[in-house]
């Protein structure tokens, strides 16, 4: 993992400076790798990516892309160095059509190059093809994250975050998208991936990270972490009750 | 020494009358949130309110009730809040920029009654011979003015006085709550639109308020005493001052009037009489620069906002 | 009659749309309600009447009228450059006061803020040129007969310029990337950042958008009426009931918005008193606000 | 006693085509203090948000001690005995501890306009009433220290203890605690814990949502979880760290 295209390396960063969500967190992607964050509600899995795409103030330690620091770059930057982010909601613009919405992934790109990248876009994802002059609020759940990983391609990014890309999805269109997610690693693409949906993830994932409460709990290749016993108590608990008295029937 | 004492209480009637239309907007403003872009509408409904109910009768023009001054303040009140009511109810509930639209909507309407409807208002020409409720008691212009200023005093002190204690009842705590988070103080069972709503009614009624004072003053009344202008003037006493705050709302009245008269007094002895357009302009000029520069270099005023609990828990 | 005020009601319908514009586009994408928009109406109309004394001074026959309308290539130029003025001006107010209030402040603040520059720019302009009403040409036009209505040659240029502007404002809006990014900011700011917009650049755009719509609409309402110092002011109402009317944020909206505006003041007339014609805008608001607060064309919030 | 305290049924809240709370339905019995989990985009706070008036739901009903309460606004909701807290609180910054508290509870007469001037003295004993009850509840909460302090200069584990104090003053029949202890540091999630504690064994019912699952396991009696707007399972904590479902929920399906 030498040779890592991304390297976080504890990270604290937070809406607020007094109280940060994250408490120094590590992470590291390499080109052509799947990485999946997850961890229980709260844990900062989502803060994480913001972070690194430019939309969290990190206050300490370091994010490096290819060894050059990115922390605090202004997130419209970001794209233009390689990065792609593709946030969990509201993730197309549902006033512009389809073909706009890729255009919009060309915001860093020289005005030439991108028509090409555009053809690119319809070549892997069809349906977008298809639907090239529909507004994007037409399009079904599945067609608009297609549309939103598709926009986040058009500069052809070395690394992409995805911000829980299954969420609301049935279970069979996440299959697909994650299915497309593991096609874009094969293209040499580094993707860092939060997924509540930890198990189908971790199938699609080469490592895993486990945060709990702004820190990495475990880590480790995919298979290990999803067989991993202890998986349910970091999400569930493992304090046993406590006995309290009775409380007073009827009251209140 | 007369000159001065009575160009004096001149300068301070005026001052006090716009600054009771400050603690109205202060009221809609600074304890409510309420942005009111018609200030001046809401006083030309007082004024016109009061001449009516007081004025003499004459022909060819509604009202000339010759109804005592008091009664005529009760009207212009009146007046005024019911306007309030009108936009109040349609805005209220929306976006706050629309209620800035539609008062300001309302101020130009008001002034286009006043220019048109000449059986009401007189048109262009507007009310004359409106009674001066000092004039009755006292000899001489210097005595009627003191006399009057006492009037405005009192109704300054009975506003101030009324408000200050209205705005730190459990009335205003819940105008305030609603002010710094309205979702919040919905779920916490206060209904917003209710106390928006009364807070704007009252706080324009307080203008019609000054609108009376200011007509039973000069005695006369027209389209050409509540322009535009004097709205940015009493919002800019209100900044200048520094909203919720009423000591403040009559500070900045004071002073942005004292600015005012000044400049004004030192334009006329410089720019030649044939362009007074453009020495008020000047004077604009000068308001908006105090305004913009208060909202950017001084945006709590002169004197900011006073931490006060409910008066009856003070220590 | 009817006709006539049909006509009249469409020509000033088109200059509040232009105007209506670049209001919508600032109350969308900078999310305030810009009470000093208009007043870069009155400063683009004046800036244009400047420039035309200078064309002319240059050369008088740049003044001379095209065919049979009653100006000349002077006031073509002076526009143009009156657009870029009124954008640089537009920018200057922004950078100096908006952007330091903008993020900071409730944004009522920037309303506030946006009343005290109106009242600045006004005035200023107040004290350049005096309350005399200017025109840009003293040229006589005979009306044209078209079926039952008069019409100046000049009139018929406005609307014609009015709908080439807006066809090229439509084109720039779909076809240009900075065009797309626009509409993308107005829609959701901090995906377009991400997507690798830069959102204070679109900002920038939209005030010189809006400013250079607002100073050609100054321009005609001066070709077609006058110049006065107060014409902004008289169309600040006009210019929110286009915009709200047309569901805020919305170009073609707004376009529309401005012609219902326009043909319900001219069309008033025929039921009420016409010194009561400026508060129809007003009317038009309270009535959408009323029944359809998101205006006629926008999706219910 | 057969009628639960608060019983929600068939509750739908859509977003577009999306069913952030899809067809809902449990009761709460009086006395209870029940958690309410479920992965993140379960719904909780949706659910929350629609049962306390925020937002209208598109079908279902909610009943608060036998009275229908769906459809109405917040502010009616609340009078009707349901408070709730935020999840990132949201106090009056400007307006000290003690107003944040005396502002809360519903039907005092100074609240209108007129009773101030007409009936003053009647005011003033409510108020003096009001005071000294806030009073208590604020050093129940344990802020007596910062009682006169503006509510901006709080901490955000103070805040938390203001929004309950601010509940607890109303004397609901019921509390919604969107994550009490989110943000707060462990010292004053002691107190906080110790005071839900206390306040339900006098009988105040609690529904909590709360993303720390040890504290969830080791506050509450039972246990919902929530998952793609639906309730999948509502028993002891034991039992639902067992469940498949839950499990599921919490970890996704294994793909096909």
């Amino acid at each position: 993992m030498s040779g890592a295209l991304l390297r976080a390396e504890g990270v604290v960063a937070g809406y607020r400076p007094d109280s940060p969500i994250l408490h120094g967190v590590s992470a590291e992607v390499g080109r052509g790798e799947v990485v999946t964050i997850i961890g229980p509600n709260g844990a900062g899995k989502s803060t994480l990516v913001k972070a690194i795409a430019g939309l969290v103030a990190v206050s300490d330690g370091s994010i490096r892309l290819a060894g050059n620091e990115i922390a605090n770059t202004p997130a419209h930057r970001l794209p233009a160095r390689g990065v792609a982010y593709v946030p969990q909601t509201d993730n197309v613009f549902g006033t512009l059509t389809v073909h706009e919405n890729l255009r919009l992934g060309a915001a860093p790109l020289p005005r030439r190059a991108a028509a090409r990248r555009f053809d690119a876009a319809y070549a892997a994802f069809p349906v977008l093809g298809e639907r090239r002059d529909r507004k994007a609020h037409v399009l079904s759940g599945g067609q608009r994250q297609m549309l939103a990983l598709a926009r986040a391609l058009v500069p052809e990014p070395e690394l992409i975050l995805l911000d829980e890309p299954t969420a609301g999805l049935a279970p069979r269109v996440a299959a697909e998208v994650l299915a497309l997610v593991r096609g874009l690693a094969a293209r040499g693409v580094a993707v860092l991936m939060v997924e509540q949906n930890a198990r189908a993830a971790l199938g699609v994932s080469d490592r895993g990270y486990v945060l709990v409460e702004g820190r990495n709990r475990l880590e480790g290749r995919a298979a290990e972490i999803a067989a991993n016993a202890d998986l349910g108590a970091v999400f569930l608990g493992r304090r046993p009750p406590v006995r309290r008295p009775a409380p007073r029937a009827g009251a209140g | 020494m007369t000159g001065v004492f009575s160009y004096l209480v001149f300068f301070l009637v005026i001052a006090l009358i716009l600054g009771v239309a400050v603690l109205g907007l202060n009221l809609q403003w600074g304890f409510t949130g309420l942005f009111n872009a018609g200030v001046a509408g809401f006083m030309a409904v007082g004024g016109y309110a009061a001449a009516i109910l007081i004025g003499p009768s004459r022909d060819a023009v509604a009202g000339g009730f010759e109804l005592p001054f008091v009664v005529g303040l009760a009207g212009a009140m009146a007046a005024a809040g019911a306007a309030a009511a009108v936009v109040g109810v349609a805005t209220l509930r929306l976006r706050e920029e629309y209620l800035a639209v539609a008062t300001f909507g309302i101020a130009i309407s008001i002034q286009l009654v006043a220019l048109n409807w000449e059986y009401l208002t007189g048109g262009t020409l507007g009310l004359i011979g409106i009674p001066n409720p000092a004039a009755q008691l006292a000899d001489g212009p210097l005595a009627r003015n003191v006399l009057y200023l006492g009037i405005v005093l009192a109704a300054a002190g009975l506003a101030y006085a009324g408000l200050g204690r209205i705005v730190q009842s459990p009335w205003g705590r819940t105008l305030k709550a609603i002010r710094e988070d309205e979702t919040a103080a919905a779920s916490l069972g206060k209904n917003p639109v209710r106390l928006r709503l009364e807070a704007f009614v009252l706080g324009s009624a307080i203008m019609g308020l000054a609108g009376g004072l200011y007509v039973g003053f000069i005695g006369y009344v027209s389209p050409f005493d509540f322009q535009p202008i004097l709205t940015f003037q009493i919002w800019t006493m209100l900044i200048v001052g520094g909203s919720a705050n009423n000591r403040g709302a009559l500070l900045g009245a004071v002073l942005v009037w004292a600015i005012w008269t000044t400049s004004g007094f030192i334009v006329s002895k410089v720019v030649p009489p044939d362009l007074q357009a453009q020495s008020g302009a000047l004077q604009a000029v000068l308001i908006g620069l105090l305004l913009v520069a208060m909202l950017l270099f001084r945006p709590r005023g002169l004197i900011g906002e006073e931490e006060h609990v409910s008066r009856h828990v003070r220590p | 009659m009817f006709l006539q005020h049909v006509a009249d009601g469409i020509l000033s319908g088109a200059i509040i749309s232009l105007g209506a514009i670049g209001l919508t586009l600032t109350m969308r994408i900078l999310r305030f309600a810009n009470f000093a928009h208009s007043e870069l109406l009155t400063w683009g109309a004046y800036s244009a009447l400047v420039f035309v004394g200078f064309f002319m001074a240059m050369d008088e026959a740049l003044g001379g009228p095209i065919g049979p309308l009653s100006f000349g290539w002077a006031l073509v130029a002076a526009a143009v450059l009156a657009g870029g003025l009124t954008a640089a001006v537009a920018l200057l107010l922004d950078r100096v006061v908006f952007a330091r209030l903008r993020g900071h402040a409730g944004h009522m603040t920037l309303v506030f803020a946006s009343f005290g520059v109106a009242l600045l720019v006004r005035n200023v302009i107040l004290m350049g040129f005096g309350p005399d009403p200017f025109y840009y040409s003293n040229e006589l036009q005979i009306a044209v007969r078209v079926g039952a209505v008069r019409v100046m040659p000049d009139q018929i240029f406005v609307l014609g310029l009015t709908a080439v502007l807006v066809v090229l404002l439509h084109l720039f809006m779909t076809r240009s990337r900075t065009g797309v990014h626009m509409r993308a900011v107005a829609e959701n700011p901090s995906l377009a950042r991400t997507s690798g917009v830069d959102v204070d650049a679109i900002v920038r755009w939209t005030w010189v958008i809006g400013a250079t719509g607002a100073a050609v609409a100054g321009v005609l309402y001066g070709l077609t009426v006058q110049l006065r110092p107060e014409l902004g002011f008289s169309l600040i109402l006009p210019l929110f009931a286009a915009a709200i009317l047309g569901g805020t944020g919305s170009l073609y909206g707004a376009v529309i918005g401005g012609l219902v505006v326009g043909l319900s003041e001219n069309l008033s007339v025929m039921v009420i008193p016409s010194g009561y014609k400026p508060a129809v805008p007003f009317l038009l608001i309270l009535a959408i606000l009323y029944f359809r607060p998101q205006g006629l064309f926008g999706e219910p919030r | 006693m057969s009628e639960p305290l608060l019983a929600v049924e068939g509750l739908t809240k859509r977003f577009g085509s999306f069913r952030a709370v899809d067809a809902a339905g449990f009761t709460v019995e009086a006395g209870a203090l029940d958690a309410l989990i479920g992965p993140n985009g379960a719904g909780k706070t949706t659910l929350f948000n629609t049962v306390s008036g925020l937002e209208r739901p598109d079908e279902g009903h909610v009943r608060l001690a036998g009275r229908r309460i769906d459809g109405l606004p917040a502010h009616e909701v609340f009078a009707a005995g349901m408070a709730r807290t935020f999840q990132i609180p949201r106090p009056f910054p400007e307006m000290t501890v003690l107003e944040n508290v005396m502002l809360v509870p519903s039907g005092q007469s100074g609240e209108r306009f007129w009773n101030n001037w007409l009936a003053p003295r009647t005011v003033r004993r409510e108020e003096v009433r009001n005071r000294e009850r806030a009073r208590e509840i604020i050093a129940f909460c344990g802020l007596e220290a910062v009682m006169g302090d503006l509510a901006r200069t709080l901490s955000g584990g103070q805040l938390k203890l203001l929004e309950l104090a601010r509940a607890l003053i109303a004397e609901p029949r019921i509390i919604l605690l969107d994550e009490p202890a989110a943000g707060v540091n462990p010292a004053l999630m002691e107190t906080l814990v110790e005071k839900i504690v206390a306040l339900n064994v006098q009988g105040h019912a609690f529904l909590v949502i709360e993303h720390n699952m040890d504290l969830v396991m080791s506050l509450c009696r039972r246990i919902m979880v929530m998952a793609h707007g639906r309730l999948i399972y509502s028993g002891s904590a034991e039992g639902a760290r067992r469940d498949p479902a839950v499990l599921d929920a919490y970890l996704g399906d294994v793909p096909e």
